[in-house]
């Protein structure tokens, strides 16, 4: 559902990556590793159609992403390195508002539900300034419980998270892939998604990779 | 020929000040700002210049003594 | 029809467009000069004198040309932007940038002729004219369009940003301009009009359209000149450049 | 769509709301402004008259020029705006709904206090009158337009004063309209064919801004 082909990055004076391919199906996930600044960030931004590639382009069920914009938009999910949690609101209206920007329909007992998932519990109306760092995380992973869209790209998602979070998020993940989801996404730590193929793509020099296995 | 004398072409019936404020202003912009190009230009091709011998130089050094050698070249990834 | 296609695509990459920008320039300012000598002489040498303005209208030989090329090159600016952001092509970006600069230069020597022009004939250095006025914020717009380009480190994005700035211009320079026109009428009405010299003899037309000439192949050259550096430090990495400079010494 | 609209504006509106020492604070900077003119130019009642149109009006150019870098830098940085950007709907339509609250939140404000600050001014009754509904036609305007300089700022260095430097050559048509629709009744003629002008302007603003605006986002993501 997902290919992509001859992708090129290249950032500033940089070429981070040429020649990227792959294929990714129903059910699969893309684990990306790399150094840092090895255009981790970089490809998954390209997949959400937000950098363009300097060169290669993206297929999303046979079409060019480029072309499609908001039929592509409508079937993505996309959780950045940042957490989109709005300081002034509390958990509970930043779940509500992206739902509600992202123009789905998502009832408040679902949103408090999806919040007392995440471990949030007792903090729903409390503004977002006063969490933590991993709660705030925590917040913006809510997102992910009721999130229906077929491809997730997820930047980090177990950043900031302690072990039964991490777990939370892996499962939920399993969860996706197993009715039928994609998921792309780059992280540090070896966590195991419980459902749902993995298949693994290195970016930047090849040392890097032999080193780090 | 308009003028009678180089002294009244000068004083453009008392306007000159205006008049050749404006020519001499003018003609003098327009060749400063060509100058300013030309030199910017130099220098960048000079700093350039020095960069490449520099990185050649570097280069062939590399090639005489093999040291471990770490040059990160874009991975071609498949899977 | 496809070959012409493919041949425009080659003189629109930075390669090929060096060093034909390189051999142009000479021409160009043999031009520029050719024009500018010609259209001087006619205005200050062989143009009899204004029954009205006295010789203090030969100013407008100088103020006319610059005013009309601080226009002209913004249009052509944003008509390189609107290339660069719909057909992607990169030199239509460094090319909008080149023009800046010289499209500053002549908005602020239109003023600067102006107000020269405006002492002897009106008394003031500087009087609120509706064309004196578009014609600083003209010069309001280029310095934006700069400082927004010098501000930005990417020059890809430098070079997105700039066309949309030149095109959100070029739609409100007639609003800006038509507005500062009612706005003139309705406070005072200036008695004697900057470019309507009265009874235009045609060697005075002739003396204008020579400078014009002049100062429009003048751009062209500067343009050029310009543009070939910005490619030398934009793609100072590529081989190209490595080879040219390389070679050379 | 209109759902959408109503997210953006309620959403921004709340936020706004949460944080209103923002909104004082802008309040402030244009009632201090206009008050400090009579300081500077003499307290004579004519001369005050004829300038207070367009010492009003620049005034609320300078206070909407003050919460403009925040439009979209807010967004920008908790990543917000990468969210909005992958809605599925135009941005320009998400940016329609911003620059409608913007307008609720700092533009209506300065309609509200126009005639007190008009009245320190010596203005008569009418011309009151029609400088609240010039301000109330002209600022949906300065929104819009400040929205593309807002946007192409953003995450620029030096943002703030570039923005003012790109913004406010395009703001010359509304103070002149705005301005002069209050002129015009001082003088006696009527205003209507510069409020009309204001109002063109005012539509333009608000309808065609967002797209460049949109553009200008999607460059400053990428």
């Amino acid at each position: 559902m997902l290919e992509a082909s001859n992708l090129e990055c290249v950032r500033g004076e940089r070429r981070l990556f040429t020649d990227l391919n792959f294929r990714l199906a129903g059910g699969e996930m893309l684990h990306l590793q790399g150094s840092n600044g090895s255009g981790k960030t970089s490809l998954l931004r390209m997949l959400c159609a937000l950098t363009p590639a300097a060169s290669g382009e993206i297929f999303w069920r046979g079409r060019a992403i480029a072309k499609l914009g908001e039929e592509f938009r409508s079937e993505l999910c996309y959780l950045g390195h940042q957490n989109a949690i709005k300081e002034e609101l509390t958990p509970l209206e930043n779940l509500l508002s992206s739902a509600e920007l992202a123009q789905e329909t998502l009832a408040e007992d679902a949103a408090f539900d999806a919040l007392a998932m995440v471990g949030l519990r007792g903090r729903e109306d409390l503004a977002c300034r006063y969490l933590s760092q991993g709660q705030k995380r925590r917040a913006a992973l809510a997102r992910l419980v009721n999130e229906k869209r077929a491809l997730w790209v997820l930047d980090e998602p177990y950043v900031a998270l302690d072990a039964a979070a991490v777990e939370l998020v892996a499962s939920l993940i399993g969860a996706h892939l197993q009715a039928g989801g994609l998921a792309v996404l780059t992280t540090h730590q070896a966590v195991a998604v419980p459902a749902g193929a993995v298949r693994e793509l290195w970016l930047g020099d090849a040392d890097a990779r032999q080193r780090s296995q | 020929m308009h003028w009678n004398s180089f002294g009244e072409f000068l004083a453009m019936g008392d306007h000159g000040l205006y008049v050749w404020g404006s020519l001499v202003v003018m003609a003098l912009l327009l060749v400063v700002e060509p100058m300013l190009l030309l030199r910017g230009r130099r220098t960048l091709v000079t700093r350039l210049k020095r960069q490449f011998r520099a990185e050649r130089a570097e280069l062939e050094n590399r090639r005489s003594t093999p040291a471990p050698q770490r040059v990160s070249t874009p991975h071609r990834s498949q899977v | 029809m496809t070959e012409r296609v493919i041949n425009w695509f080659k003189y629109a990459s930075p390669q090929t467009f060096y060093p034909l920008a390189g051999r142009l320039i000479p021409w160009f300012w043999a031009l520029a000069a050719l024009f500018g000598a010609a259209g001087l002489t006619i205005g200050f040498l062989l143009a009899p004198t204004d029954a009205q303005q006295g010789e203090g209208y030969r100013i407008i030989f100088l103020h006319v040309p610059a005013s009309w090329l601080s226009m002209f090159i913004y249009l052509v600016m944003a008509f390189w932007a609107g290339i660069g952001l719909a057909f992607n092509i990169r030199l239509s970006g460094m090319m909008a940038s080149a023009l800046a600069p010289t499209g500053a230069l002549f908005a602020f020597l239109s003023l600067w002729t102006g107000a020269l022009w405006g002492k002897p004939m009106w008394g003031t250095w500087w009087v609120w004219d509706a064309r004196l006025t578009s014609e600083l914020i003209l010069l309001f717009l280029y310095i934006g369009f700069i400082a927004l380009q010098a501000a930005i480190d990417d020059p890809r994005r430098a070079d997105k940003a700039g066309a949309i700035l030149a095109l959100v211009g070029v739609v409100n320079i007639p609003i800006i301009y038509f507005s500062v026109k009612w706005w003139n009428t309705l406070h005072q009405g200036a008695s004697v009009s900057l470019t309507k010299a009265p009874s235009m003899a045609a060697m005075m037309l002739w003396g204008m359209l020579l400078c014009a000439l002049g100062c429009w192949m003048y751009s062209i050259a500067i343009a050029l000149m310009r543009v070939r550096t910005i490619m030398l430090e934009r793609e100072r990495h590529t081989d190209w450049v490595r080879s040219l400079l390389d070679d050379k010494g | 769509m209109l759902t959408l609209l109503r997210a953006v504006i309620g959403r921004d509106l709340r936020l706004a709301m949460r944080r209103q020492a923002d909104i004082v604070a802008a309040m402030f900077f244009f009632i201090i402004v206009v008050s400090l003119f009579p300081l500077g130019v003499g307290p004579e009642p004519d001369q005050l008259r004829r300038m207070a149109p367009g010492v009003l009006w620049v005034a609320a150019l300078l206070a909407t020029m003050l919460s403009l870098p925040r439009l979209f830098a807010d967004d920008h940085r908790d990543g917000t705006l990468e969210q909005l950007a992958l809605a599925p709907q135009p941005l320009g339509l998400i940016v329609l709904g911003k620059v409608i609250a913007h307008w609720l939140v700092a533009g209506l404000p300065l309609v509200v206090l126009a005639p007190v600050l008009g009245v320190q001014f010596d203005l008569a009754a009418d011309a009151l009158g029609v400088l609240v509904l010039s301000l109330l036609i002209g600022t949906p305007a300065l929104s819009g337009i400040g929205a593309i300089g807002a946007a192409l700022t953003l995450g620029v260095r030096g943002g703030g004063v570039l923005l003012s430097l790109l913004v406010l050559p395009l703001y010359i048509p509304v103070l002149i309209f705005g301005a002069g629709a209050v002129d015009a009744t001082v003088s006696g003629l009527g205003p209507q064919a510069h409020l009309s002008l204001l109002g063109a302007l005012a539509l333009g603003g608000v309808f065609f801004a967002p797209w460049p605006t949109a553009a200008a986002l999607r460059v400053a993501l990428e």
